[in-house]
């Protein structure tokens, strides 16, 4: 079991719902993904409409997931802080992913509006997830304003890079080994996930590596599977890389060995 | 009154925020609001007046990552 | 289903039996990985004795599982002849795991004893399966050779290093299309394994790092359920990794926005 | 007669590689046999004949990789 | 030539000056490296003092050489503020090498604090060379409050792992296609610092990879080959890297072939 | 000085001499490398001819450098051989680059033809500097043979992917301590070249990076650089990477620290 | 009284910074000062009266990364 | 007779290595010389006879990687 917050769910996969085919794609991915928890947004409604919103919400709510709902495509505190709180009354959930954009090219958070705004939302009884980089210092602001999930990037949104900076990923882990920390964008291939959860990450959060795979579903399953993949590894001990040789058959008493044995 | 809805400039007569979605056909149990980048909880919408050039935001349950 | 000469398997994972804790660990370990092909050796037998080898081949049989025996330890053509037949007699199975050892420290093999020895086993109805490098004109001369099944290595045996060149065994995928091509050693963690299977190897062989794991049964099915990640992965079309970021969640009609829309 | 079997130096009477696993307590149908580096199958034991200095093989089933 | 505020210098290499075996290595090493900047510190004069400071002072004018006084140690912009003050008055410059340490483990800087001095310090008049990390958002930050340099980290300070996200350096170079670039800390090996260079940056700070060789004023001139090398393959336009093989010896025209020619 | 059978060069770069946009830049290229060796290579002269070689091997005689004849675009043992003797007598010398290709995709060469031809040309009195991989047993066989300088690749010819198997190259370099190596083809940028230097690799060998650079003159001129850096830095004794930080500037007496000092 | 001195609590009856230095023979033109955490400049230091508890630093040129 | 010549079928009448050289203008000091596979030293070219068929190389100096 992984916790957020005061949840505990079974399934370390948290998927997006975003960039599918079509909604039966999507929610054919849902469920081989065994995923319990989804990532949705919110968007302008069309005049006269309702419509849309509507049967997306329908369609979510009959797949039985927790949701998260993300601040996507916010570049200020105040905006992220407005559309968590239009979340919370739409969805019903005071959970919220926060995302704050910084750069268009890399779509990578604003560490400065990042932090205002976690401090505001968990003021205002929040439970976030925030979306970050692998920096330290950041992250330590954030577990300072009530954060008790974090959820650094692996690479940029949809680049399917995989983990771009194993290095700071592990001391992140190494420096918080308390807090939940969550994989998430970047994750192009089921071997990205594996190793993030090898390297002892409590889940993984991703999109677009599913949703424009040639089969979404199939690739949900795929993913499900490199996660807990990775995950009973962690938990079963990995062994020591060497640097030379090791033979797994014994040496001793091979046949037409010149020594005895 | 010229006012700005989900960034499209319009005129109209609605006098409270309730009053808006009501002739604009939203759904109100459905969607959230804000007006001039502040949220408006469902059950203050009535009591939100509107003004010349205010800009309401109208959201619903989308797709997101 | 993966095809190893005239026999198809469901499991894309080879096991080793080596170097286990216990033999109770051994049978746990091969049971919950679902491999249906386990690799095994010869050594001397005691004098007076009989009753080592017995017991241990008693075991195996009770594992309902295909055998792979192996020439491991051997340093010259003739003696990894020599034992492969012996193998055959005992083990009843033309398949052998053509190993033929050229260098101590990185236990690499020798390409001009592994083509030579190849040959003549292939040509006395053995069923080859040799332990190579990525090196494609050693593997050209064994598929001429009569080998339908190739065992490149990912890393060393017993280093965990993973895939040491990955660009060697993309480039020798893509020269096999037809021959089954197995990574044979060096593979550390699941998240290796998924990482070759998603470049189109058919399947995977390990030991140590599931033999030597704090926990070997529970590290076999990590690694069978990233062995079928991987798979499932390349069947279901893997994304292509961009530089640049790109969206998940719709950019159009995000609250706030100065656009209309 | 000396022989080696299995690396060891040892010496034996046995005539035929067949004589020697039973003098030795192998059991036949468990183990492979060769000698001087040249498998001798099952069936051809019982004719192979033993000789001073000869190296004899008799291995049987273990744990690989 | 690269620039830094209104200075221009020839030498590309930033060297430190601390940790070296003795002042003759580390005088040596400066004339080897034939850097025109070094970076100094300030640390309390002991009691009835004056002699170390001094000693160490003149030994470094006599270099000839300009100086970059660090605020090493720092862990809050007040205690970076007030240090870069006393080192204005004491080394009669206004150039600052901006540290502002974040996190004990990894001395990342602390990108709050960061920010924060370097705009209080380019208010009074200092010109701010400011120890970063790639985040692009940071670094606009330190733009914006008047920076006219910037040094991200290869990787942290003493660990010679060299350039640790090459991705991320590249995309920040591309960003800041008119600011100085310089890559401070990390770099352990001559090879990192030639690839940094070849990415387009505009120099490179160091100090542990040269003081902590074996032969300090050798790896010092070492350092210096592979910089002015990693340059010079910049404006020389660097091939691109292919997937397949191209000779280079013509093909036609080859001895014994079937083809006319 | 490094080693090539009898024969001590000051220079550890060997340059190719073909793909230069003209001859005036090849021979500027050769000058600003300093290499005291080239590669050249035979082939077919036009009929009525004589002149085309005739022009090009008076301007690499004006260079004043060793020439290396190369085998390039052989394919079996016996065109290598006899191409070799051709190269004596038209070049009037017996060091032969043994180039004998098995793979078209990756020119990577047949170990089979290659040791079998390095066997008969070290017979005939060549000396012979054979292209060859990473694999020792195969590098065992053309010592055997009587090689005294290996030229291990690290990529395919014409690639620039530099160091494509850098733990096989290591291992190489300590399994033979004695033998003259040089890093041959694949180098793409003199930071690859500085980094095999530093590994202890004797040489590098290249043609293609420097040719099809912009400007080839000065590309040959930052390769010689970091080719002098590489080798003046394993030399110097490279400082031990590690995996947290160490602070530089001494943190004894930092200004406003609360302990004293 | 007392006072702090590069983190060393001391006993001192310099009234200003400029005696300390003196008292405690800083060269005053190689050393830089502050006083409580703000950075005294040498020409302030006379006028820079010191008080009981008052913490002073007195640095000069170090070697630095 | 018919010969091949780097490649390209001719009809020559050289009688030798040496003359085909002449005849076909090559320099013969800047030229080195096969005939079918097997090199054939300069000093060795008057004694070489052709015969109908014969592959002949003649090469010389090229840039070379």
């Amino acid at each position: 079991m992984v916790r957020f917050y005061d949840t505990e769910v079974a399934s370390r996969f948290l998927l997006g719902t975003a960039r599918y085919p079509s909604p039966e794609s999507l929610a054919e991915a849902v469920r081989r993904s065994r995923a319990e928890i989804v990532t949705v947004s919110l968007r302008r409604e069309s005049v006269g409409g309702g419509k849309v919103g509507h049967a997306f919400w329908d369609l979510v709510k009959d797949l039985g997931v927790k949701v998260l709902p993300n601040t996507a495509g916010c570049h200020t505190a105040r905006d992220a802080v407005n559309t968590a709180r239009m979340a919370r009354e739409v969805f019903g959930t005071s959970w919220i992913k926060l995302e704050v954009i910084g750069d268009e090219g890399t779509l990578q958070p604003d560490p400065f509006a990042l932090v205002e705004a976690a401090r505001e939302l968990a003021a205002d009884g929040f439970q976030v997830f925030p979306y970050t980089t692998e920096d330290l210092v950041v992250a330590e602001r954030l577990v300072a304003a009530g954060c008790r999930v974090l959820m650094p990037w692996g690479a940029p949104i949809g680049t399917g890079r995989g983990l771009n900076n194993t290095y700071g990923l592990r001391l992140m882990r190494r420096h918080f080994p308390e807090t939940t920390l969550v994989v998430d964008a970047g994750i192009g291939a089921p071997s990205h996930a594996a190793a993030a959860m090898e390297m002892g990450f409590d889940a993984i959060l991703l999109n677009t590596a599913v949703a424009t795979a040639s089969d979404p579903p199939a690739m949900a399953e795929a993913f499900a599977e490199a996660i807990r993949a990775g995950r009973r590894a962690f938990e079963a001990g990995l062994m020591e890389e060497t640097d030379l040789a090791v033979a797994s058959t014994p040496v001793f008493g091979a046949p037409f060995s010149p020594f005895a044995g | 009154m010229r006012i700005i809805v989900n960034g499209h400039e319009c005129d109209r007569e609605a006098s409270t925020l309730a009053d808006l979605l009501e002739t604009e056909g939203f759904s109100p149990e459905f969607v959230a609001t804000a007006v001039n980048g502040e949220f408006v909880p469902r059950d203050a919408r009535a009591g939100t007046r509107l003004n010349e050039g205010d800009a309401v935001e109208v959201v619903s349950p989308r797709q997101g990552g």
